[in-house]
Order: C-alpha cells, then sequence, then structure tokens
C-alpha cells in the first residue's frame, strides 16, 4: 500500500537530517521500539511491541538507511515479523527547509502479510499513518531535548 | 413428524413437493458433522502455515513446541516428504505438474502453505504450542497476477518453470478463419471472472483413526467423494485400499470445494499412523479462505464475428487461467469445460480457443459451482449483448435469432458436444412474460427522461450436467445405486453419490417408492460411508439425480424383476403383475405383498428357479451422454446515480432441468444458485495483494450474500425431457449460478448504457459504477 | 487458573471447572456435548454458533464460558418441547428452508428471537433479524417464507 | 480459534475493578465484540481480563438535568429498544439499530464501543453530532471529558491506562429537533464505510442549530464544523445542503481500502452527509 505524507520538524535541516538517522533517537521515536541495535553501516536490529487500543504483538526486525543525499534526503526501511504476521515499510523521506524548521516529505510502501494482513486490511493505511503520525509527534517532542 | 405427502396409487411422488427426510436432524441440532465427532483419546492437530507467498525455508524449530506438557508430536515436510503427492486428477497435453507435498519440504508458494503440523492432546494445548514453533523464512518475490505471470520478467513461481505457463490448450471447430472473414461485425472485449472463495458455512475438517491391530484407516472428512478420497489417499499414504475407510459424515456444503483430495486429509492419515490415537483437524475460517480451493480466476478475451442482422457467425477465445501454486485435483481441466460451453444456445459452428494455464503465488483454483461453465456463459451471454447494442437490436430477439431450434436436437456443436433436447425460446418467452418485458421496457424509457439509471438484463443460459460419460470426466462419470428390501419388506437404498444438503436422500426416496409402491417411510437412503455403500463416483456437476438417480432406477428394474420371481413363486402363477407395492396374479387376482415376498427370498425354504436368495440389486450406470440444462434469467435493477449503489427490482429465473422429481427442492437449489451467482456479481471477490496476501482473508472482508442483499427470486419451470436418462432428468445444482451473473451484469450495463458503457467487470461493486457514472461512461 | 462455573442449559444446571478462555461454543459442545450450534467463522459474523443466553440470541463464539456463570442457555437442542418441534423449526422443514443444515441451529434461534420480539415482522423486518446469520445454501428466500409461516402460526 | 491463556476475574465495585487494572497489564472486558475475536485470532494476549458485567454502577439509563446518562455497560439492544432514549434522544436509538447485527447488539455495550474507537464504528458519529460526554472513573475520582476530546485516533482515546469509563451523557432532544443517521455499509462487515449522524433544530424556518457527526472517513470520528457552519441560518434548502455537505471532508485524510478508495468515501461522506441532513430537516420541526 501506497503511503505519502509531510511532517514539520522544528530543526534546521541539517540538524534534522542527522536526527531522523541517529539510532538513540529512532528508537526514541519509532511506535513500541524496544531495543535498536547497530548490526553494521546504517542498519540496526529492532524489537518492538506494537500496542493499538486492544491489538498487542511482538515484533523482530531491522531497521535500514540507504540512499542517502546529505541533508536533503534518504530512505528508511523497517521490516518486522512476528506471530501476528510480518511488515515491511520503505520510503523516501524528502527534507527541505520552511520558515517552522524542516519539512520532511516522505513517500513510501507498506506491506504487511500474515494474519494482520488477511483480518486487518482495512486498518493498514491508518495504522500506518497513525504510526507514523506518532513517529513525527515523538521526533518533534525529543528534538526539543 | 412424519412428512404430509404420502405415496397412493393416484398420486406418484416423483414431481410433489415431498418434504425432506434429513431434516428432523438438522432442525434439532442432532446431525453429525465432522467437528461433532468424539472419539475416546482423540488428539488434535493445529497446522503451522507460511504467512509469506513465496519463500525459501532455512529451518525449522520445533523443539520448544515439542516440550510442551500435551504436545504429542510435531512433524514437518522432511518428515512427511515419503507421503503423496497431493493428487491432480487431470491430464493435458504436456501439464506441467509440480510435486506438491503434503507440508512443503524446502519452500512455500503461497500464503497458507502448510509447513509443520503439531499434535497434542487437545486442541487449546496444540494451539498454544504452535506459536512456539518457529520456522526462518527467506522470502522471495512472489506473483499474484495471472496476465503478470506470464509477462516476460515475472518472478517464477516454479524454478523449474520459469515463464509460469503450466500448459498451452487449443481447441478449434469448424472454421473460424472463414467465419470472421464473412463477418460484417467484430467486436473484441475482455472479460474477467474474479476469483471467488467457495465458503460453504462448515470448513472442511478431517478425523483420522489408525486401528494398528487391523492395520486399517479410517478418514472421517467433509469431501463430496468419498470414494475417490479413499483410492487416492491410500495410494498418498501406502495403504492397501480395502484397509482404507472414507466417511463422509454431515457435510455442511461444498460447492466444489470438497470435490478434492487435499493435504490435510493425507496429513491427518499420516499423523494417526504414527501417534496410533485418533487425531482431529478442523479448519479454521481463515485456513479454509487461504487454504481450500478458490474458483473462477479467469481472464478471457472474447471476439465476436456476426452479420448486421444479428446472426452470430462464430466466436474466439485467449483464456488465462490463474491456477494458482499447484494443480488440485482438477484445476487444469476446470478452464476447458469453459471451452466446452462457449456455444451458448446458439446456433453457430465456428469457434477457437487458446487457454493459458498460468501459476502464480496463491491457492490453487479448482472446481466452484459451476465450475468453468459459469465463466463461458457470462462470457458469451455479455457477447451476445454487447453485440445487440453494436446492432441496436433487441437483446431477447437477438438470441431468439440465434437459437438452435426444437428440431435441430440432438445438435453437435462445435466443441464436439452433443445437446440433448431443448426448445430455448420457451424459458425466455415465459420469463419475458412473468417479468412483462415491453411494459418494464416502456417504464425504463420513462425513467431515462426523468435521469433514472434503470436497465433490463437477460442471460439464457445453457449447462453441461450430470458429469458424466466416463471418457469425459477423470476416474468415471458412472454412479452405482444398490436397493436392498429387508425380510420385513422395508427398503434401503444405498447411493454411490454423496449429497451434502441436495436432499437426494428424499428425491431417491421418491423414486424407490414410486418404483416399489411403498410408503416412502419405509425407504431409507445411505451414503458416504465407503464401508457401508458400494464404489460410487460422487456429488458434483449437478450429477447426484442425473446420474445417480438413472442408477438408481435402473438398480430398482432389476430388482422388480426378481420380485416378480418370487411372488410368481408365491402366488404359484406364471403370470404376476407388481404394482403399489403387491404382487398380483393375473388370473387369480391373489396377491402376496412386498414383505412377504422378501421374507421368502430371505428365508429361502425355497426358490423360483436359477434365483439366488435375497433381495437386493446393484447397477452401475454410464450415462451415454451429459445432459444440456438450460433457462432464462431476466433481472431488473436500478443504479444510484450518486452511489453507484445497485439495487435487484425484479428477479425472474425460469428454468429447464429435465423432468422435476421434486419442485421443492429444485427451487431451493435454483435460489442458493442464484445467490452465489449474484454473490459473483456484485460482492465477491478474493483479493491478493502484488505480493500474494490474500486481503479478503476473513468473512469481514468476502462479502457472501446477507438475508438484506438477497432480492425475492421469482422461480418458474418448463420441463423439458432428456432422453439421455430413462428419468428424463438433466440436474439443477449449478442453473442458478450460471443464469445469474451475467443477467445481473447485463442490466446494470443496460441501465448504464445510456453512458455509453458498454462493459463493466465483476463484482459491479458501487465504486466501479460511481467511478464509471463520473467518467460518463469511460469504464 | 480453572475456575467454577454454574450454567442453567435447556433447563438443567451444570457446574464445571473452566478455563477462562474456553469459548461458550467449545464448552457447549464439547463439555456439555450439545453439537447443535457450529462454528463456521472467528469473527462474529456468521452467526452459526447462535444460542439463547438468559433469554437473547448471542454469538457463542464470541463469549467465553466463564462469562455465562449464573445463566441461562437455550440451544437447538433444547428448543424442542416433548418431542414437540418448535414453530420454527416446524416451519424450517415445511417451507424448505435449510439445504446442507450447517447454518441452521443458528439461523432457528436468531429467528425465534425475531419474533419474540416481533411476532409480525414484515419481509425487511424478517431479513434484517436474521442478517447476522450467513447462509451459503438457500439464498434466503424459502428461510424468509419459514419465518413468515412461522409467525403467522405462532400468532394463530 | 482459541485465545491465549489468561487470569480472569469479576469485580462486583468500580474500586474493585480499579484496584484489579492499576497494575497496567490488565484488559477490560465489556460485551467482548471487538476484544474477543482478537483475542481468538491472537492479535490481543491480555494476561489478566476484567469482566465489567457484574460491576455495579455501570447499568441503567436515566435521565437528569436535561441529559440522558447511559451506563457503559448498557448493551445496543437496551439503548435501541430503552423507551427513555426513543423518546427523548432518538439519534441514539436510531444508531444503536444500525450497528452490527441482532446477535451483536444483544451483547455490544456503548463503553466498550466507545473505549474501542473503531473509526469505523457507528455510534462515534451520533455521538460526536450529540456533542456526548464520557464519564470516566480512576484512581484519582471521576472526569468528564467531551467525545472530540476522547476520540484521539484510530483506536486511540483519550482513556488513560487504569481508568474505566462509566457512562455516556448525551443531551435531551429539544421538542422539534431533526436527526437521521445515514450510514454505507460495507457489505461484508457491516462496518460504516461512511456513517453520518445530524442534529439540527430550526427557529422560523431557518436552521438555528446544527450539529454533524462522521465516522467512517477519517482516523476518528469527528464533527463536521464547516458543514454545521454553512448549514445556521439557511432554509435547508437542497442547495443549502448539497453546498453544506461539500465540505464534510474538508482537511480530513480519508481512509482506504478494498472496499472503498480515499477519493470515493469522501464522495459518500458528502453524498450520505446531504442524505442525512435533508432526512434531519425534514423531521426537524
Amino acid at each position: 500500500m501506497k503511503i505519502s505524507g509531510s511532517h514539520t520538524v522544528a530543526l534546521g535541516k541539517e540538524r534534522a537530517y542527522e536526527v531522523l538517522q541517529d539510532p538513540a533517537i529512532l528508537a526514541r521515536c519509532i511506535p513500541g521500539c524496544e531495543s535498536l541495535d547497530r548490526i553494521g553501516d546504517d542498519e540496526y536490529q529492532m524489537r518492538m511491541k506494537m500496542v493499538l487500543a486492544a491489538v498487542s504483538g511482538q515484533f523482530a526486525g531491522k531497521v535500514r538507511i540507504a540512499d542517502q543525499s546529505p541533508c536533503d534526503s534518504f530512505r528508511l526501511i523497517v521490516e518486522g515479523s512476528g506471530k501476528a504476521g510480518f511488515m515491511k515499510g520503505e520510503g523516501l523521506l524528502r527534507l527541505s527547509g520552511i520558515e517552522e524548521g524542516t519539512q520532511v516529505d516522505f513517500d513510501g510502501d507498506v506491506q504487511v502479510g500474515g494474519t494482520i494482513a488477511s483480518v486487518g486490511q482495512r486498518l493498514i493505511d491508518a495504522t500506518a499513518k497513525l504510526m507514523i503520525k506518532r513517529f513525527f509527534a515523538k521526533l518533534a517532542d525529543s528534538a526539543v531535548e | 413428524m412424519t412428512p404430509t405427502i404420502t405415496r397412493t396409487k393416484a398420486e406418484p411422488l416423483i414431481g410433489k413437493r415431498v418434504k425432506r427426510r434429513e431434516d428432523p436432524r438438522l432442525i434439532t441440532g442432532t446431525a453429525t458433522y465432522v467437528d461433532d465427532i468424539q472419539m475416546p483419546g482423540m488428539h488434535h492437530a493445529c497446522i503451522i502455515r507460511s504467512p509469506h507467498a513465496a519463500a525459501r525455508i532455512r529451518g525449522i524449530n520445533v523443539s520448544a513446541a515439542k516440550e510442551t506438557p500435551g504436545v504429542v508430536a510435531v512433524f514437518t515436510g522432511e518428515d512427511a516428504k515419503g507421503v503423496g503427492p497431493v493428487p491432480c486428477g487431470a491430464s493435458l497435453p504436456g501439464l506441467r505438474v509440480p510435486h506438491h507435498y503434503i507440508l512443503a519440504l524446502d519452500r512455500v508458494y503461497f500464503a497458507g502453505h502448510p509447513v509443520a503440523v503439531v499434535v497434542a492432546t487437545d486442541k487449546y494445548i496444540a494451539r498454544d504450542a504452535a506459536d512456539l514453533v518457529e520456522v526462518d523464512y527467506e522470502e522471495l518475490p512472489a506473483v499474484a497476477d495471472p496476465e503478470k505471470a506470464i509477462a516476460e520478467g515475472a518472478p517464477a513461481v516454479h524454478p523449474e518453470w520459469p515463464d509460469n505457463v503450466a500448459f498451452n490448450f487449443h481447441q478449434e471447430g469448424g472454421d473460424v478463419n472463414q467465419a470472421f472473414a464473412e463477418a460484417e461485425v467484430v467486436l473484441k472485449q475482455r472479460i474477467t471472472s474474479q476469483r471467488l472463495i467457495p465458503t460453504p458455512m462448515e470448513t472442511r475438517g478431517v478425523v483420522a483413526e489408525w486401528k494398528s491391530g487391523d492395520k486399517s484407516l479410517t478418514v472421517y472428512s467433509s469431501t463430496q467423494i468419498p470414494h475417490l478420497l479413499r483410492t487416492l489417499l491410500a495410494g498418498m499414504l501406502g495403504l492397501p485400499e480395502h484397509k482404507t475407510r472414507v466417511v463422509t459424515p454431515e457435510v455442511g456444503g461444498g460447492f466444489g470445494c470438497k470435490l478434492n483430495v487435499y493435504a490435510e486429509e493425507a496429513l491427518m492419515g499420516f499423523v494417526a499412523m504414527k501417534i496410533g490415537k485418533p487425531v482431529k483437524w478442523i479448519e479454521s475460517r481463515r485456513e479454509n479462505y487461504l487454504c481450500t480451493i478458490h474458483g473462477r480466476g479467469h481472464v478471457d478475451y472474447f471476439e465476436i464475428a456476426a452479420k448486421r442482422d444479428g446472426t452470430i457467425l462464430g466466436l474466439k477465445l485467449k483464456l488465462i487461467q490463474d491456477l494458482g501454486a499447484y494443480h488440485q485435483l482438477l484445476t487444469p481441466a476446470i478452464p476447458t469445460l469453459s471451452v466446452l460451453m462457449m456455444p451458448g444456445l446458439y446456433r453457430f459452428r465456428n469457434i477457437s480457443a487458446d487457454i493459458v494455464g498460468a501459476f502464480t503465488n496463491c491457492v490453487p483454483t479448482d472446481a466452484y459451482r459451476g465450475a468453468g461453465r459459469p465463466e463461458a456463459t457470462h462470457g458469451i451471454e455479455r457477447m451476445v449483448d454487447i453485440l445487440a447494442a453494436e446492432l441496436n437490436m433487441d437483446p431477447a430477439e437477438i438470441r431468439m435469432k440465434n437459437f438452435i431450434k426444437p428440431d435441430e436436437f440432438p445438435f453437435a456443436t462445435a466443441t464436439g458436444l452433443t445437446y440433448d433436447s431443448g426448445e430455448y425460446d420457451k424459458p425466455l418467452r415465459h420469463a419475458l412474460e412473468v417479468a412483462g418485458y415491453q411494459k418494464l421496457r416502456a417504464e425504463q424509457a420513462q425513467a431515462r427522461t426523468d435521469g433514472r439509471l434503470m436497465g433490463i438484463g437477460l442471460s439464457t443460459y445453457g449447462e453441461i450436467c450430470a458429469f458424466g460419460p466416463s471418457p469425459a470426466t477423470p476416474a468415471g462419470g458412472w454412479e452405482s445405486a444398490t436397493v436392498k428390501i429387508e425380510p420385513s419388506g422395508k427398503v434401503t437404498v444405498m447411493t454411490g453419490a454423496s449429497p451434502h444438503g441436495q436432499g437426494e436422500e428424499t428425491t431417491f426416496a421418491q423414486i424407490a417408492a414410486d418404483e416399489l409402491g411403498v410408503d416412502i417411510d419405509d425407504v431409507v437412503v445411505l451414503h458416504g460411508d465407503t464401508a457401508v455403500v458400494q464404489y460410487g463416483i460422487g456429488t458434483f456437476g449437478s450429477r447426484g439425480t442425473a446420474v445417480g438417480g438413472p442408477a438408481l432406477y435402473y438398480a430398482l428394474q432389476e430388482l422388480k424383476v426378481k420380485i416378480k420371481k418370487f411372488g410368481a413363486m408365491l402366488l404359484d402363477s406364471d403370470d404376476v403383475s407388481f404394482e403399489d407395492g403387491v404382487c398380483t396374479c393375473n388370473h387369480s387376482g391373489r396377491t402376496c405383498t412386498l414383505a412377504e415376498v422378501s421374507g421368502a427370498a430371505h428365508r429361502a425354504m425355497k426358490l423360483p428357479p436359477d434365483t439366488p436368495p435375497g433381495m437386493q440389486a446393484t447397477y452401475f450406470w454410464e450415462p451415454p451422454n451429459f445432459t444440456f440444462p438450460f433457462g432464462a434469467h431476466l433481472v431488473v435493477t436500478e443504479v444510484d446515480r450518486d452511489t453507484g449503489q445497485i439495487q435487484i427490482k425484479r428477479y425472474v429465473a425460469v428454468d429447464d432441468c429435465g423432468r422435476i422429481i421434486n419442485p421443492m427442492i429444485v427451487d431451493g437449489q435454483v435460489h442458493g444458485g442464484v445467490a452465489q451467482g449474484l454473490g459473483q456479481a456484485l460482492y465477491e471477490q478474493a483479493v491478493y495483494d502484488e505480493n500474494g496476501q490474500l486481503l479478503s482473508g476473513e468473512l469481514t472482508d468476502y462479502a457472501i450474500p446477507k438475508a438484506t442483499m438477497m432480492p425475492w427470486i421469482e422461480s418458474a419451470h418448463t420441463e423439458t425431457p432428456s432422453p439421455v436418462n430413462p428419468l428424463g432428468v438433466k440436474g439443477v445444482g449449478e442453473a442458478g449460478t450460471i443464469g445469474c451473473s451475467p443477467a445481473v451484469v447485463n442490466s446494470v450495463v443496460d441501465a448504464l448504457s445510456g453512458l455509453g458503457v458498454r462493459h463493466l467487470d465483476m463484482p459491479l461493486t458501487p465504486e466501479k459504477i460511481w467511478a464509471v457514472i463520473q467518467k460518463g461512461g469511460q469504464a | 487458573m480453572k475456575r467454577q462455573i454454574s450454567v442453567t442449559i435447556n433447563g438443567r444446571t451444570r457446574t464445571d471447572e473452566v478455563e477462562p478462555r474456553l469459548l461458550l461454543i467449545h464448552y457447549l459442545r464439547e463439555v456439555c456435548g450439545l453439537t447443535g450450534p457450529h462454528i463456521g467463522c472467528e469473527t462474529s459474523l456468521c452467526g452459526a454458533c447462535t444460542v439463547e443466553f438468559n433469554g437473547q440470541a448471542i454469538k457463542s463464539c464470541t463469549m467465553f464460558a466463564v462469562q455465562a456463570d449464573g445463566g441461562r442457555v437455550t440451544t437447538i437442542e433444547g428448543l424442542a418441547s416433548n418431542g414437540t418441534l418448535h414453530p420454527v423449526q416446524e416451519a424450517f422443514w415445511e417451507e424448505h428452508a435449510l439445504q446442507c443444515g450447517f447454518c441452521t441451529p443458528g439461523m432457528i434461534m436468531a429467528a425465534k428471537q425475531l419474533l419474540d420480539r416481533n411476532p409480525a415482522p414484515d419481509d425487511p423486518e424478517i431479513r434484517h433479524g436474521i442478517e447476522g446469520n450467513l447462509c451459503r445454501c438457500t439464498g434466503y428466500q424459502n428461510i424468509v417464507a419459514a419465518v413468515r409461516s412461522a409467525a403467522a402460526k405462532m400468532s394463530a | 480459534m482459541i485465545a491465549q491463556d489468561f487470569n480472569y476475574s469479576t469485580p462486583a465495585t468500580i474500586e474493585e475493578a480499579l484496584g484489579l487494572i492499576s497494575g497496567g497489564e490488565a484488559k477490560l472486558l465489556a460485551g467482548g465484540m471487538s476484544l474477543i475475536p482478537l483475542m481468538k485470532l491472537r492479535l490481543a494476549a491480555p494476561g489478566h481480563v476484567v469482566d465489567l458485567s457484574r460491576v455495579a454502577g455501570l447499568s441503567g439509563i436515566s435521565e437528569a438535568g436535561g441529559a440522558i446518562r447511559v451506563g457503559a455497560m448498557m448493551t445496543h439492544y437496551e439503548v435501541e429498544s430503552s423507551a427513555l432514549v426513543r423518546a427523548r434522544c432518538t439519534l441514539l436509538a436510531e444508531t444503536a439499530a444500525m450497528i452490527g447485527d441482532v446477535q451483536v447488539r444483544n451483547r455490544g455495550t456503548m463503553g466498550g464501543a466507545v473505549a474501542h474507537a473503531d473509526p469505523s464504528a457507528d455510534y462515534p458519529a451520533a455521538l460526536q453530532a450529540l456533542e456526548a460526554r464520557v464519564t470516566i472513573a480512576g484512581a484519582a475520582g471521576t472526569r468528564v471529558v467531551s467525545v472530540d476530546e476522547f476520540f484521539v485516533d484510530t483506536f486511540t482515546t483519550g482513556l488513560e491506562p487504569g481508568e474505566i469509563i462509566t457512562g455516556i451523557e448525551v443531551p435531551v432532544e429539544p421538542e422539534g429537533t431533526g436527526v437521521s443517521y445515514q450510514k454505507m455499509l460495507q457489505p461484508a462487515s457491516g462496518f460504516a464505510i461512511v456513517g453520518v449522524a445530524v442534529r439540527i433544530r430550526k427557529e422560523g424556518g431557518v436552521i438555528s442549530f446544527a450539529r454533524v457527526g462522521v465516522t467512517g472517513l477519517g482516523s476518528r470520528a469527528y464533527r463536521a464544523a464547516g458543514v454545521e457552519e454553512r448549514l445556521a441560518g439557511t432554509a435547508g434548502s437542497a442547495s443549502d445542503i448539497a453546498n453544506a455537505a461539500a465540505v464534510i471532508a474538508d482537511g480530513i485524510d480519508a481512509n482506504s481500502d478494498i472496499h472503498a478508495s480515499a477519493a470515493y468515501r469522501a464522495q459518500m461522506a458528502r453524498v450520505f452527509g446531504a442524505r442525512a441532513i435533508q432526512a434531519a430537516v425534514n423531521r426537524a420541526a
């Protein structure tokens, strides 16, 4: 499923670019992230617990950063799997300086499989958007620190 | 609790609305379906299935599951690789048949592919332990669309066949090139028949019991084909067939998806033999959607050639069949049935068809109510409407013009069939009359003036039923019956057909009661247990009554000869007649009852010359031909311009299924068939995403019609007896489904024709219709 | 941890120790041996498992047995009294409102609920009243006719 | 389909229930219409389930101070068939009657539906149009939140861990209020593709008051303030209604799934919005 959107980060473009790739900050901002450990260049192993109302699931997976074009854009690849199924998200994040800071536009693809795909399809879109919203909301908080 | 109608001499039961004999157990909740079976020491299985549509299995760790208290075994593909393969019963020249292990060995081919099985003392433990099995997958690219699958550069479903083509099949009749050269009008249209999920209300289920002392296996399965299943299961498990027994308890609907042999049936046999205990597996609805066969899955490119006066000259078809990842029992044969049915009820004899069977990373397709014929009927009935629109002809008129006429039967079609009998204009005329066609057209004109989108749609369908002559049916197309008259005169019928809702316990009792002149309460019909019933083929393809019925009829005739012999002996006469359950000496008028005759035959104190004791006859009947039911459905719709929602205002169904044994049951079959056709036309669709994930994976997203979604069906019949069998019956199980979808789509296209709409693919979802309206008719 | 529950089923009270996660449908079918109610889905959509709980039609696949503690359950097996079919059962037989019979026990319980609340429903009300029960065989037509005829008989 | 094992409690009082959930791991069970299917699919696996069905003080429907209070454990059927609700808050009764099917309405509860905050559920549209208030009990006492604050996002509410919804308050409809809930059904699940609830009053032939709640379209049920503004002061003619309904989806990031794209959903919100407004206008005295 294609997904796109745009969020504003109250940081300069250079700082925003840095922050968005900082594993410590990613670990804090990725919803449900319990651990994020470096396993290679720009590649991290992640454990997360996704909680959405009554639904909760443990996922183990990876976060990878690729196609870096410093300060302008990079690609974020997140994948995880657990008993409820698996999910993969891949998106190109583009940064542009605006008055309030930096505008981050993303364009990507979300794929889910297993139980969550076959019973929850009507919620994939809304859930993905919610997760991204939560990510940027947390980022906004983190960036203030 | 006795039926209201019983037999009297003046009133035979055939043709009567006899209440069903199977109902008392069903309405009181005392019937036994597979999941109702309990056995001492019974274990429960939970199957672990791949979440991926295509992946390599790097490893499976079962140790934690095995250590769970209550778990007795965990098996993987490596353990079970000697079993199987899951059989494909269809053969086509050059057919590529992948080896279908009952548990995936090193690779999975569709989401839901069985990978391992956990066996435990109760199902709660089995389910818990299943979560502890860890499978390490390396995901591979998948393809879920048949046209994409056969395009250049698509991921290979089976690496050994990178083009994803399982077979190419060509059939032609007449001279199609000549027909197209002579044509004044040639029209082309791509028409799809989407993937459907059969959705019987009872999912599949298996109980397997290994009797180690006898070295025999009993498998209880919710199947339409107990005997074929036994033969094939015995082969898969390496067991002698006579020590393999299949019992079909009550079956909660099949619609073709239980006309199969599944991995899980062999797997439970394998497990029972390994653990030495009975084991049960009941499919969840999600498994049913992921792993039981789907239906349809066609992309058809049609071309029709005609004269400007509406005479159809020929038809060309390129058919791409979405096979899924494997061949199940009849997978590759289904589209070949479409080709057979292509000419519909029309006289033209020039046809050419090419089928490409495409592998995809989806669950296999196979027979679903109509199995190939709805797709073809939908195609030809849409093409006829497209032609009528092009020529500005009335859709009823163009059909009448092209119908095969009653004096042309038997009619040899371009696809090699011989249509048995028909008066094709009769149901159509009847439907037009019942609906008030002229008045409807006037209403439609008025509606258009008022800005409303009203449509009138017709389909005049033909069907190939009574599957079928053995040369045309894998594993044989005959059917069997045994009739036993017990010493007390009570009658036991055993049919090789395996009804599961069709009501043959009633219709066959009607036939037997009429022929033997006994009360219907004195007849019982048994089926579905290979240890009780002689070999039979099963129930599918509208064959139960049309092939099983004649088998019963002939068994009864044999028995009547014997009855008369014993009657003659008891009455000491050389001229007796047998009627109304009584043998009468035509000289003296003396009589003896069936009970007296049967008692004498069993006691055997004395026997008629050259006559063995007992009162039993078995008949295996080979049908000389298929039967060809037909009919006309007329649908009035109105489309909501603002939302694209479709309302069915009228539904008229006039079906000719030959002679009717029980009109109540026939109407029930039509209603149910129409519901499934309407489901396809308006609501149902198996949706896979591009990675092969089934998004319509539960009843929350796959819309089978609810009570609020069905119109009232005005059902009527004409009766053209079939000359193929002595009962004159043709079969009715699939008629409603076949007749329905083109009538609905034709109606909606008619409603939108003012916008220039020529064709719409199913399902006609509100959004699709709305989008077409927005674009001013451009689909 | 297992809990003791006491439930009156088809007029008889029984007490059992059950795991909290035991679904009411599994309790009825496997512990009590009442296999009339069936399981057709896991998403509370098909209605095959419909029984009456404290006088109301419910889907017993979407309730834990522990929740029924102290309550009254009527299943299809408890509908006929002294061998006499309930008018809804009778009408289902008479009007050929079933084929494979799998949805039938739940469908009859839903129809009974409808008539308990609305003794003279019209066709749209009947269809609305049974929309929580899926039937794949009958196209619902004869079910609607049966409910109509049962209504007439019950009010006669 | 079998849930994971859990501990089960049936508290008798709110205090007892609050004590049981204070750890944060327990999940509240009301009617179970959403939670139990999720547990069976193992998408939810709470270690402790606290059944609210025996808690005193969560039931009953009563009127006081111009408002109707519906206890959190009241089933949809109890709401739909309540003489009080039918007479005094028709919109709520009519919406309740359109949820799911009979069996679901017999078990499903208003508190449960509100707490679940399914973005396609029916109640939230009506509750938004009704400017309903949710009463919440917690360790620190009771608080009251407007539904607009309560529905935060997809399955996300303002309910804090350790809190319990005790009831929902809706205003009594003054004489002459016209209401309607119109919904486009997703044919398989019966959930709303979109649903619009409307409450209208007229004074001197002019719409003096309009409230519009929308479900199914966005990440949560919302009040379509733009529509309300456009309706106010008009006579409620067909063109007034069309003009108002036109902005119902403005600013909403519409949901999309296999049943309806975002664009179609937005358009259906306009169509069903206009129909609901028209029906409400017709009924307003």
